[in-house]
C-alpha cells in the first residue's frame, strides 16, 4: 500500500525529466520551477515512504517486468535502502529548493531546461540504484546515474575548466562502472544469478577478486585516493546545487553500494576490512590536508568530501574487522557510525555546497581570498555556513560529531580486538583519525573565517548582497537537521531500534544553553554593560586595511610547513644567456608551485603513455595500400601455418 | 515470388531513375524501393511461416530463414532511413560541388542496386551465391565511395575493394574446401548451407578447420575484423555519409553474418573448439587496435568507423564463446549497432555540412561552436556516443553486458582484457567529444560562420533511429526476442 | 536528572568556578619565585577578573556575531565539559556525561569559537593567534586520543566517572601504566594550556603569542570570561590528572563533610600540581614554534609506546 | 584417348609455365609485357584445364576452358592494355617492402609451407596423388604470389594485375581440388569483370592526376554505366 508513494514519486521525477525537455527550446521560469518543484515533490513522497519503511523495518519488493528470463527490472526496499532513500530525498528536496532562484541567476538561457531535466533524471537514478533489488538493475541504474551526472558536470563546457573536469570525470566515471560491471559479472559466474545472494565463503579467490572490483568501482565513484582526482575537479566545475547533489548524494550511493554488497552478498574476510580501513584512514588524512590548502572554496568543500567519505570507509572497515573478530556490538556500533556519518555528511556537505554557492554567485568568485566581511553582507547565508562548518569540524551538539563519535567509541572498544598486529594497526588509524578531525576544525576555522568574518578583500564582496529566500530556505532545511540529528542522536537511534553508547546529545546540549543562560545571567547583574565600537588595533595604524588581514594561505601556513612532506613543491627556473657558454644572463623566470603528486606521478604518466601507446598503435593505419594489403598477406600466411599446425 | 517481385521493384526502380532527371525524383524512387522491400519483409517476418524454400530457382540457391530475413529487415530499415537522408544531404552536394550534377543517376542507380544485391545476399541459400553477391556489394558500394571524384575518395575506395577482393578470394578457396567436404561426406558436392548444416556433424574436422579459415579471411575483411579492417576506416570516413551509415550498418552485417553461417556449421563438429581461441585472439585484437586507435583520433568519421571495428569485435568474441545466450547478444548486438551507428554517421554528416572540410578528411575536424550552430547534431552525437559505449537504456548496452556475462563464463582474463579495451574505447569516444564540442572561436570571429539549415528529411531518420533504440533498449520487445531465439534455434547452437 | 546530579552540577560548577583563578596565580607566584622575583599575590588572578568585568567593551567595527558570542559559548562549554570531571563529588553518570570524548570535543569547541573570534576583527595578530592555536591543537591531537584511548583501555570504559570511580575505590594507582600515562596527560596539559614550551602565556610579544594573540582584540567583561574559562580548562585538566592518580579525598557520598574534605584534599593536590607546572614551565625554554611538532612528535611516541606496552602486557 | 602419363607429364610442364610466369609477373618493369605474361598465365590454365578434361572427362572443365579463354586471354588483357594506353605508363619501377629477388625466395618458403600444410588437411581426400596435391599447392602458391605482387609494387594497375593472378590461383585450386558447378564459376568470371573494369577505371585516378581522371572519367561514363544495368 505504501509502495504507491515509491511509485507516484517515481513517476513524478520522470515527469519531471520529460517535461523540460518537451519545451526545450522555451526559455521560461515557470517551466524550470515545474521541473524542479517535480523533485520536491516527489522528494517528499519519497521522504515520507523512507521514513515509514525505515521505522517499520519492513522490507518491500516488487517487479516491475522481466523482458527476458536472466532480467527483472525488480527493486526491493529494505532498511538500508529506506535509509539511503531518506538521505536522498532530504538532500534533494532542499537542492531543489535552492535551485529555482539559483538557476534563474545562471546563464544559458534555455539550456537551463536541459539542466533541471539531467538533474530529476540524476536523481531518478539514485533513487533507482539504492532501490534494485537485483544486481543487474543496480548497474543499469548506476549507468544512468553515470551518463546524467556526467551531463551535469559538463552544463558550462565552453569553460576551460569544465573541459578538463569533464575528461577526468568521464574517465574516472567510466573506469569505476567497468570495474563494478567486473565484480557483478564475476559474482554471476559464481553465483549463476543477478540476485543479491549471500555467498557463504570468502576463501574462494574469485570471490576475492569480485570485492576486490567492485570495491575498486565503488571507490573510484566515492572519490577514495587514489582514485579521487575527479572529484576536485568536477565539483567546482558543476554548479553549486549539483555540486552538493554529487558530493551529497552520489558519493554515497557509491558508499550504498559497497555496503549493500558486503552486508548481502559476501562474507567479509578480515583482511578486506584492513584493505578498507587503510583506504579510509589515507582519503580522510591527505583529504583534509590537501583541503587546507585550498583556496577555491569548492574545490576544498570537494578534498573535504574525501575526507569524510574516508571516516565513513573507516566505519565500514572498523565494522568488517569486529565481524571477522566476533565482536558482532562494535561491528554494529561501527556500521552505524559509517551510516550516520553518511547521512550527516550528506546533510552538511550539501548545506556548505549550497551555501557556498550563495556566496559564490554574490562575490562571482571562489577564491577565498577575496571574500572576506560576508558576515555582515550575507547575515542568513553565513549563519548557515556557520552550521555546516560546526558540523564537519565534528563538534558537539552537531550531528558531525554524533557519527564520528560512534566510530571514536568503536575506536576506543577496539582494543578488545584478540589479533595484536590489528591492535597496532587500530591505533595508527585511530591517531591519524583523530588527526584529521581536528584538522578539519582547522580547515572550517579558516574557510569561515577568510569568507565571512573580518573586512571584505575584494570590490566584489564589498557590494555583496544577501541571496533571494528560495536560496535560504533549502539551506535552512539543511541547517535544522545538522541541529536536529546532532542533538536528537540518541532519541533517533532509540526510535530506529539501535542501542548505541551515545551520550544523551539533547542533555549536553541543554546543559550548553543553561551554562550560556547562567553566564550570562551572572555577567548581566555583575559586569558593566558599557559597550564601544572602536577600530580594531593596529599597532598604531590609524585606519585598517583589508590588506593586513590574515589571509587563507597565512592561516594555514604553519600547517603547511609541518606537513611540508606532503605538499611537495617544484621548483623551476629557467635561464636564457646571450651566448653558448651561459655567461651572458638574458632573461630568466622562476616559479615555485605545489606539485599535485596524484596527478603529476599517477594520473599524468598513465595519460601520457597511454597516449604515447596509442599514436604507436594508430600508425597501424599509416594510409597506404601496400602497407595494408602486407598485413593481410602476414596474417593469411600465419593462418596457413596455423593450419598446418592444428588441422 | 516474393524475390521476384524484389526484382521487379528494383527494376521499376532502376527504369525510373534513368528516365528522370531531377533529383527529387531519383529520391523518392529510392525511398519508395527501400519501402516497398521494408514493407515485403515485414509482410515475410509476419505472415509466412519461415524458413521459406524453393522458389524462384529452386531449393538449390534461394531460401528464407529468420536470420536472412532479420539482416534483410535491419538492411530496408537502414535503406530507408539513409534514402530519406540523402534527400537533403545529396542536395547540399550537389550545391557545394562535391557531386557532380552526371554522376547522380550513376549514385541512384548504384544505390538501387546495392540494395538489391543485399537482399539476395541474405536470401542466398548457397554459400557461392552469396559470396558473389557479397561481393558485387563491395563493388557497388566502392563505386559509392568514389563517387564524390576527389583523388582521396577513390583511393578510399580502392583500398577497400582491393583488400576486401583479395580476402574474397581466399574464402572462396575455403568454399572450394567445404565443397570438397561435402562431396567427400555427402556423395555429391553442395554448397547449400541448409544442406550442410543438416549433415554438418558428419564432416571431417581438419577440412573444416581449414575451410573455416580461409571463408574467415573473407568475410573478416568484409567485417572489418583485424588485421583486415584497414580499409574501413578510411572509406567509411570519405564515403558521403549516407552511404557511411549503410557501409556501417549493413555491409558490415553481411561479412558478419557469413562468419555466423559458417561458424554454425563448424560448431556442429568439434572443430570448433580449435576455432574457438583462434576468433577470440582475433576478436580481442579488433578491439583492442580499434580501441586504441580511437584515443588520439581527430576525426570524427574515422572515430565512428574505428568504433565499428570495436563493435565487430565484441560480435567476434561473442560469437566465440559459442553459447546460444552470447550468439542472441551476437545478433542483438548486430541489430543495435546497425542502427545506432546509422545515427551517428547522419548526424556527422550534418556536421559534415556545417563545417565543410572537404579536401582533408584526414585532417583534425575543425569544430567550433557546435551548440551554437548545430545543437541537434552535437546532441544526437552524444546520445548516440552514450549508446555506442554501452549506456544503458540504449539495447548496446544490453547485449554487451550480456556478452560480457557470457565471457566471464568462459574466461576471466579475456572478460578483463575486454572490459579494459570497451573502456578505452569509450575514453576515446568521450576524449573527442570533450574536446571538440567544447571548442569555441574567437568572438568575433565566430559570427561569419551561418549555420547550416539542416533539412527536415535529415532530422526525421536520425530522430526515427533513436527513438527506435531508446524502444528497443527500454522494452525489449518479447517478439523481437523471441524472434532471436527462432534465429539461435536454427543455427542449432 | 535526579537530585544527586543537580547537586553535583551545581557543587561542580561552584568549585571550578572559584578554584581555577588560584591556580593560574599560583603556577605565576611559583614561576616567579623560581626566576628569583616576588610574583604577584596568590589572589591576583581575581582581582584581574574583577577589575575587568568592571570596565568596557569595545568591539571592532568590522566583527560580527562571533566576537559577541564567543565568551559565552567557550564559557558554557567548557563549564559543560568541567562536568565532566568530578572534582570533589562523584555521583553516578548520567545522561553520557562524562563520556572521554565528548570532553574533548567540548574543549575542541570552545577553541574553535575562540579561533573564529580571533580573525573576527581582521587584526593580524588575531589571525596569527588563531592559526596558531588550531595548528597546535591539530597536531597534538593524536597523542590526546592516543592517551585517551589508552585510558579507556585500562579502566574499560569511556566514562570519565567510571574511572574516577575505578580510582577512587582502590585509592591509589590502579595500574602502573597509569604512571606512565600520567606523564603522557602532563604534556597535554602543558600544551592545552598554552605554556612554555608551547606557548608564553607571560607575554604579549607578537612573535611568541599564541593564546593570548587569539583573544587580543577582546576586553571587558568579555576578556574576564575568556580568562576565566582558560583557567577552568586548566583546572579541569588538573583534575583529570590528580583523580586518576591520587584520587583520594574523592567522596562519592553526599555529605557536607565528605565534600568539604574532598574539597580541601583537591585544593592542596591541585596546588601541587599548579607549582609542579611552575616548575616545569620555569625549567624550559620556549620552543621555536616549527620544533613543536618533533616535540609532539615525541610525545606521541612516548604515548604510543606506553600503551602498546599496556595493551600488549 | 592419350595416354595418361603423357597428360601428367604435360600438366607437370605447364605448372612449370605457371610458375614461370608468376615469377615474371613478380619480377618484371616492363608493364606491357606483364600484361602479355597474364595473358600467357590464362592460357596455360586453358591448357592446363583442357589436359585435365582428357584425364578425366568432366565436360565441366571444358566450359571452363572456354570461359576462361575468352575472358581471361582476350577480354581482360585488351582492356588493361588500353588502359595502359590512356595513362601513357609504360614501366613500374617501384617496389615496396619486397624487390624482385627476395619475393622470389619468399614464394619458395611460401610454396613449401604451403604444402606441409596442406599435406596435413587434404589426406581424406581422393585428391591424394601427388599432382592433385601439387596442383592445389601451386592454386595457393600462385595466390599468395600473385598478393606479392598487389603490395609490393606502386602502380595501381600491376595490383590489378596481381589480384587477376590471384584469380588465376583460385581457379588452379579449384580445378585441381573438386569440381565446381558450371554456374559457379561462370558468376564468378562474371565479377571477375565487373571488378577489373571498375578497379581499372579507378586506377586510371590513381595513376594519373586528378583533373586528367575528371576529364577520363566522362570518357567512361557511358561504358561504366552499362555495366551496371
Amino acid at each position: 500500500m505504501i509502495l504507491i508513494l515509491f511509485i507516484i514519486a517515481i513517476f513524478v521525477l520522470l515527469a519531471g525529466t520529460i517535461f523540460p525537455l518537451i519545451t526545450a527550446s522555451l526559455d521560461r521560469k515557470f517551466i524550470r520551477t515545474t521541473s524542479l518543484s517535480f523533485i520536491i515533490v516527489s522528494s517528499i513522497l519519497l521522504g515520507i515512504f523512507s521514513f515509514i519503511n525505515l521505522i517499520s523495518g519492513e522490507s518491500v519488493l516488487f517487479t516491475v517486468y522481466q523482458p527476458i528470463k536472466l532480467f527483472s527490472l525488480s527493486f526491493e526496499i529494505d532498511r538500508l535502502s529506506s535509509f539511503f532513500l531518506l538521505l536522498t530525498s532530504i538532500v534533494s528536496a532542499c537542492v531543489a529548493i535552492y535551485f529555482t532562484e539559483y538557476i534563474e541567476h545562471m546563464d544559458g538561457n534555455s539550456r537551463r531546461n536541459l539542466l533541471c531535466s539531467s538533474t530529476c533524471l540524476f536523481i531518478l537514478a539514485m533513487v533507482l540504484v539504492i532501490a534494485s533489488a537485483n544486481t543487474l538493475s543496480f548497474f543499469l541504474f548506476w549507468e544512468l546515474m553515470a551518463a546524467s551526472s556526467f551531463l551535469l558536470v559538463t552544463y558550462e563546457y565552453t569553460r576551460e575548466e569544465t573541459k578538463k573536469a569533464g575528461i577526468f570525470y568521464f574517465i574516472m566515471t567510466q573506469l569505476s562502472s567497468l570495474f563494478v560491471l567486473l565484480g557483478i559479472i564475476i559474482l554471476f559466474v559464481i553465483t549463476n544469478s543477478f540476485a543479491f545472494l549471500h555467498l557463504a565463503t570468502s576463501s574462494v579467490p574469485l570471490v576475492t577478486i569480485a570485492f576486490l572490483a567492485l570495491f575498486t568501482g565503488f571507490s573510484i565513484k566515492a572519490g577514495i585516493i587514489p582514485f579521487h582526482k575527479w572529484l576536485p575537479y568536477a565539483h567546482p566545475a558543476s554548479p553549486s546545487p549539483i555540486s552538493a547533489l554529487m558530493s551529497g548524494v552520489m558519493l554515497k550511493v557509491a558508499v550504498y553500494g559497497l555496503v549493500r554488497f558486503l552486508l548481502d552478498v559476501f562474507t567479509p574476510d578480515v583482511s578486506w576490512g584492513v584493505l578498507i580501513l587503510i583506504a579510509g584512514t589515507v582519503s580522510a588524512v591527505l583529504g583534509i590536508i590537501y583541503a587546507l590548502k585550498e583556496h577555491d572554496v569548492k574545490m576544498m568543500l570537494a578534498y573535504s568530501s574525501i575526507e569524510n567519505i574516508g571516516v565513513i570507509f573507516i566505519g565500514i572497515g572498523l565494522s568488517i574487522i569486529f565481524t571477522a573478530s566476533n565482536l558482532p556490538l562494535l561491528a554494529t556500533i561501527s556500521l552505524l557510525g559509517a551510516l550516520f556519518h553518511s547521512l550527516n555528511h550528506a546533510i552538511f556537505k550539501s548545506l556548505l555546497f549550497l551555501t557556498a554557492g550563495s556566496v559564490v554567485s554574490a562575490t562571482n568568485t571562489r577564491d577565498i581570498e577575496h571574500m572576506g566581511g560576508l558576515a555582515h553582507r550575507m547575515p542568513v547565508t553565513s549563519a548557515f555556513f556557520f552550521v555546516g562548518a560546526v558540523s564537519i569540524a565534528a563538534l558537539p551538539p552537531l550531528n558531525g560529531f554524533a557519527s564520528e563519535l560512534l566510530i571514536f567509541i568503536a575506536f576506543f572498544t577496539s582494543v578488545a580486538v584478540v589479533n595484536p598486529l590489528f591492535k597496532v594497526l587500530l591505533f595508527i588509524s585511530i591517531a591519524l583519525f583523530a588527526l584529521t578531525s581536528a584538522l578539519s576544525a582547522s580547515c572550517f576555522v579558516k574557510a569561515f573565517g577568510s569568507i565571512f568574518l573580518a573586512m571584505p578583500r575584494s570590490p566584489e564582496s564589498t557590494d555583496a548582497h544577501e541571496v533571494p529566500s528560495a536560496m535560504l530556505i533549502g539551506p535552512g532545511i539543511l541547517a535544522a537537521a545538522c541541529i536536529l540529528l546532532g542533538v536528537f542522536a540518541l532519541q533517533i537511534f532509540t526510535v530506529v531500534g539501535f542501542a548505541v553508547p551515545l551520550p544523551d546529545m539533547l542533555f549536553v546540549s541543554i546543559l550548553l544553553v543553561g551554562m550560556a543562560v547562567f553566564t550570562y545571567l551572572v555577567l548581566y547583574f555583575t559586569a558593566s554593560h558599557e559597550v564601544r565600537v572602536s577600530e580594531t588595533w593596529g599597532c598604531g595604524l590609524l585606519s585598517q586595511k583589508a590588506s593586513a588581514e590574515y589571509s587563507g594561505h597565512g592561516f594555514s601556513e604553519p600547517l603547511d610547513v609541518i606537513f611540508s612532506a606532503i605538499y611537495r613543491t617544484r621548483i623551476k627556473n629557467e635561464r636564457k644567456f646571450f651566448d653558448q657558454k651561459s655567461c651572458l644572463f638574458k632573461e630568466g623566470s622562476g616559479e615555485i608551485r605545489l606539485l599535485k603528486v596524484f596527478e603529476e606521478y599517477l594520473y599524468h604518466p598513465i595519460a601520457k603513455y597511454s597516449m604515447k601507446g596509442a599514436r604507436f598503435v594508430a600508425r597501424f593505419q599509416n594510409g597506404c595500400l601496400d602497407t595494408y594489403l602486407l598485413y593481410v598477406f602476414v596474417a593469411v600466411i600465419a593462418l596457413i601455418i596455423f593450419l598446418g599446425w592444428f588441422a | 515470388m516474393i524475390l521476384i517481385s524484389f526484382v521487379l521493384v528494383s527494376v521499376v526502380s532502376l527504369v525510373l531513375i534513368a528516365v528522370t532527371r531531377n533529383h527529387r525524383h531519383m529520391n523518392t524512387v529510392c525511398i519508395m524501393q527501400a519501402l516497398i522491400f521494408a514493407a515485403l519483409a515485414v509482410y515475410l517476418a509476419l505472415t509466412q511461416h519461415v524458413p521459406v524454400f524453393s522458389f524462384l530457382v529452386g531449393s538449390q540457391y534461394f531460401f528464407i530463414d529468420h536470420f536472412g530475413l532479420f539482416e534483410v529487415l535491419i538492411a530496408t530499415v537502414i535503406f530507408t532511413c539513409a534514402a530519406t537522408y540523402a534527400r537533403g544531404y545529396v542536395e547540399g552536394l550537389l550545391e557545394s560541388g562535391e557531386l557532380e550534377k552526371g554522376s547522380l543517376k550513376l549514385f541512384y542507380a548504384a544505390w538501387t542496386l546495392l540494395l538489391l544485391l543485399i537482399v539476395f545476399a541474405f536470401f542466398s541459400d548457397n554459400f557461392a551465391l552469396f559470396w558473389i553477391f557479397a561481393e558485387l556489394t563491395t563493388v557497388i558500394s566502392a563505386m559509392l565511395i568514389a563517387i564524390l571524384a576527389a583523388r582521396e575518395n577513390i583511393d578510399a575506395a580502392f583500398k577497400y575493394i582491393f583488400i576486401a577482393s583479395i580476402s574474397m578470394l581466399f574464402a572462396f578457396v575455403g568454399f572450394i574446401f567445404l565443397f570438397e567436404i561435402s562431396r567427400v561426406s555427402l556423395g555429391t558436392g553442395t554448397l547449400n548451407w541448409t544442406v550442410l548444416m543438416q549433415y554438418a556433424d558428419r564432416f571431417p574436422t581438419g577440412m573444416l578447420i581449414a575451410s573455416f579459415v580461409l571463408v574467415f579471411i573473407g568475410f573478416a575483411a568484409k567485417s572489418g575484423i583485424f588485421p583486415f579492417h584497414t580499409w574501413l576506416p578510411e572509406a567509411h570516413a570519405k564515403a558521403p555519409s549516407a552511404v557511411s551509415a549503410i557501409l556501417s550498418g549493413v555491409l558490415l552485417n553481411v561479412g558478419i553474418y557469413g562468419i555466423i553461417r559458417m561458424y554454425a556449421i563448424v560448431h556442429q563438429t568439434i572443430a570448433f573448439t580449435t576455432l574457438a581461441p583462434m576468433i577470440t585472439v582475433f576478436g580481442l585484437l579488433t578491439v583492442g587496435i580499434s580501441a586504441i586507435s580511437m584515443l588520439p583520433q581527430k576525426n570524427l568519421k574515422k572515430l565512428v568507423a574505428f568504433s565499428s571495428v570495436e563493435n565487430m569485435g565484441i560480435m567476434l568474441v561473442g560469437l566465440a564463446i559459442s553459447t546460444p545466450v552470447a550468439l542472441f547478444w551476437v545478433l542483438f548486438q548486430i541489430v543495435a549497432h546497425s542502427l545506432t551507428k546509422a545515427s551517428m554517421f547522419f548526424s556527422a554528416g550534418i556536421l559534415h555540412r556545417q563545417y565543410r572540410n572537404r579536401f582533408s578528411s584526414d585532417a583534425p575536424d575543425d569544430i567550433r561552436d557546435i551548440f551554437r550552430l548545430q545543437p541537434f547534431a552535437a546532441w544526437i552525437i552524444i546520445l548516440s556516443g552514450l549508446a555506442i559505449i554501452g549506456m544503458p537504456p540504449f539495447p548496446l548496452f544490453f547485449s554487451e553486458f550480456f556478452i560480457m556475462l557470457q565471457l566471464g563464463a568462459a574466461s576471466l582474463w579475456v572478460l578483463g582484457i575486454m572490459l579494459l579495451l570497451l573502456f578505452i574505447a569509450s575514453v576515446g569516444l568521450g576524449y573527442f567529444v570533450l574536446t571538440t564540442f567544447t571548442q569555441m572561436s574567437e568572438p568575433d570571429t565566430g559570427s561569419d560562420i551561418e549555420p547550416y539549415l539542416t533539412p527536415a528529411s535529415m532530422k526525421v531518420p536520425i530522430i526515427f533511429l533513436i527513438g527506435l533504440l531508446l524502444i528497443i533498449g527500454i522494452f525489449l520487445p518479447s517478439h523481437g526476442m523471441e524472434y532471436l531465439n527462432q534465429i539461435v534455434m536454427e543455427l542449432k547452437f | 536528572m535526579n537530585l544527586d546530579f543537580f547537586i553535583y552540577l551545581v557543587i561542580n560548577t561552584l568549585v571550578v568556578v572559584t578554584i581555577s583563578p588560584l591556580f593560574v596565580s599560583l603556577t605565576k607566584k611559583v614561576k616567579a619565585k623560581t626566576q628569583g622575583r616576588q610574583g604577584p599575590p596568590i589572589f591576583q588572578t581575581y582581582f584581574i577578573l574583577i577589575k575587568l568585568l568592571k570596565k568596557e567593551v569595545i568591539y571592532s567595527p568590522n566583527s560580527s556575531r562571533i566576537m559577541r558570542v564567543t565568551p559565552f559559548v567557550t564559557m558554557a562549554a567548557l563549564l559543560v565539559a568541567a562536568l565532566f570531571v568530578p572534582l570533589v563529588y562523584l555521583p553516578e553518570p548520567q545522561g553520557g556525561i562524562g563520556n572521554i570524548i565528548l570532553f574533548l570535543y567540548l574543549i575542541a569547541l570552545a577553541r574553535f569559537f575562540m579561533a573564529l573570534a580571533g580573525l573576527d576583527a581582521g587584526s593580524s595578530f588575531g589571525g596569527m593567534g588563531s592559526s596558531r592555536e588550531m595548528s597546535i591543537s591539530a597536531i597534538i591531537e593524536p597523542t590526546t586520543i592516543i592517551v585517551f584511548a589508552a585510558l579507556a583501555f585500562v579502566f574499560k570504559t569511556l566514562n570519565i566517572f567510571d574511572m574516577f570511580a575505578s580510582t577512587a575505590a582502590n585509592g591509589l594507582l590502579e595500574t602502573p601504566t597509569l604512571i606512565l600515562i600520567a606523564i603522557s596527560l602532563f604534556i597535554i596539559i602543558i600544551v592545552e594550556t598554552s605554556r612554555i614550551p608551547v606557548d608564553n602565556p607571560e607575554t604579549h610579544l607578537e612573535l611568541t603569542m599564541i593564546h593570548e594573540g587569539m583573544i587580543l582584540e577582546q576586553s571587558g567583561r568579555n576578556l574576564a570570561l575568556l580568562e576565566l574559562s582558560a583557567a577552568v580548562k586548566m583546572t579541569i585538566l588538573m583534575a583529570l590528572l590528580i583523580n586518576l592518580i591520587v584520587p583520594f579525598g574523592l567522596t562519592t557520598t553526599l555529605t557536607l563533610a565528605g565534600i568539604l574534605i574532598a574539597l580541601v584534599a583537591f585544593v592542596v593536590k591541585g596546588s601541587i600540581l599548579a607549582g609542579l607546572i611552575g616548575l616545569f614551565e620555569s625549567s624550559m625554554a620556549k620552543k621555536r614554534f616549527f620544533q613543536l611538532p618533533s616535540l609532539f612528535a615525541m610525545a606521541f611516541f612516548f604515548s604510543t609506546l606506553i600503551i602498546i606496552m599496556a595493551v600488549f602486557s | 584417348m592419350i595416354d595418361t602419363a603423357i597428360v601428367i607429364g604435360i600438366i607437370r610442364i605447364l605448372f612449370v609455365c605457371i610458375i614461370i610466369t608468376a615469377a615474371y609477373i613478380i619480377s618484371t618493369r616492363n608493364l606491357l609485357s606483364v600484361v602479355s605474361v597474364y595473358a600467357l598465365q590464362s592460357l596455360t590454365l586453358v591448357a592446363i584445364a583442357i589436359s585435365l578434361f582428357s584425364l578425366e572427362g568432366s565436360i565441366v572443365l571444358l566450359e571452363i576452358a572456354l570461359v576462361t579463354f575468352f575472358s581471361k586471354v582476350i577480354i581482360i588483357p585488351y582492356f588493361i592494355a588500353t588502359i595502359q594506353e590512356k595513362i601513357r605508363i609504360k614501366r613500374d619501377i617501384e617496389f615496396h617492402y619486397l624487390n624482385p629477388t627476395s619475393s622470389l625466395l619468399l614464394s619458395m618458403v611460401l610454396m613449401l609451407v604451403i604444402y606441409m600444410a596442406l599435406s596435413k588437411i587434404v589426406p581424406e581426400t581422393p585428391a591424394h596423388n601427388s599432382l592433385f596435391l601439387f596442383g592445389a599447392v601451386l592454386g595457393i602458391s600462385l595466390m599468395l604470389m600473385g598478393m606479392m605482387v598487389t603490395f609490393s609494387r606502386k602502380r595501381a594497375i600491376t595490383k590489378v594485375l596481381g589480384f587477376l593472378s590471384m584469380e588465376n590461383g583460385v581457379l588452379l585450386f579449384g580445378m585441381f581440388v573438386t569440381e565446381l558447378p558450371f554456374i559457379i564459376e561462370f558468376l564468378i568470371i562474371i565479377d571477375l569483370i565487373i571488378l577489373v573494369i571498375l578497379t581499372a577505371v579507378l586506377s586510371v585516378g590513381i595513376d594519373s592526376t586528378l583533373e586528367d581522371y575528371h576529364k577520363r572519367l566522362h570518357q567512361f561514363h557511358l561504358l561504366k554505366d552499362s555495366e551496371e544495368n
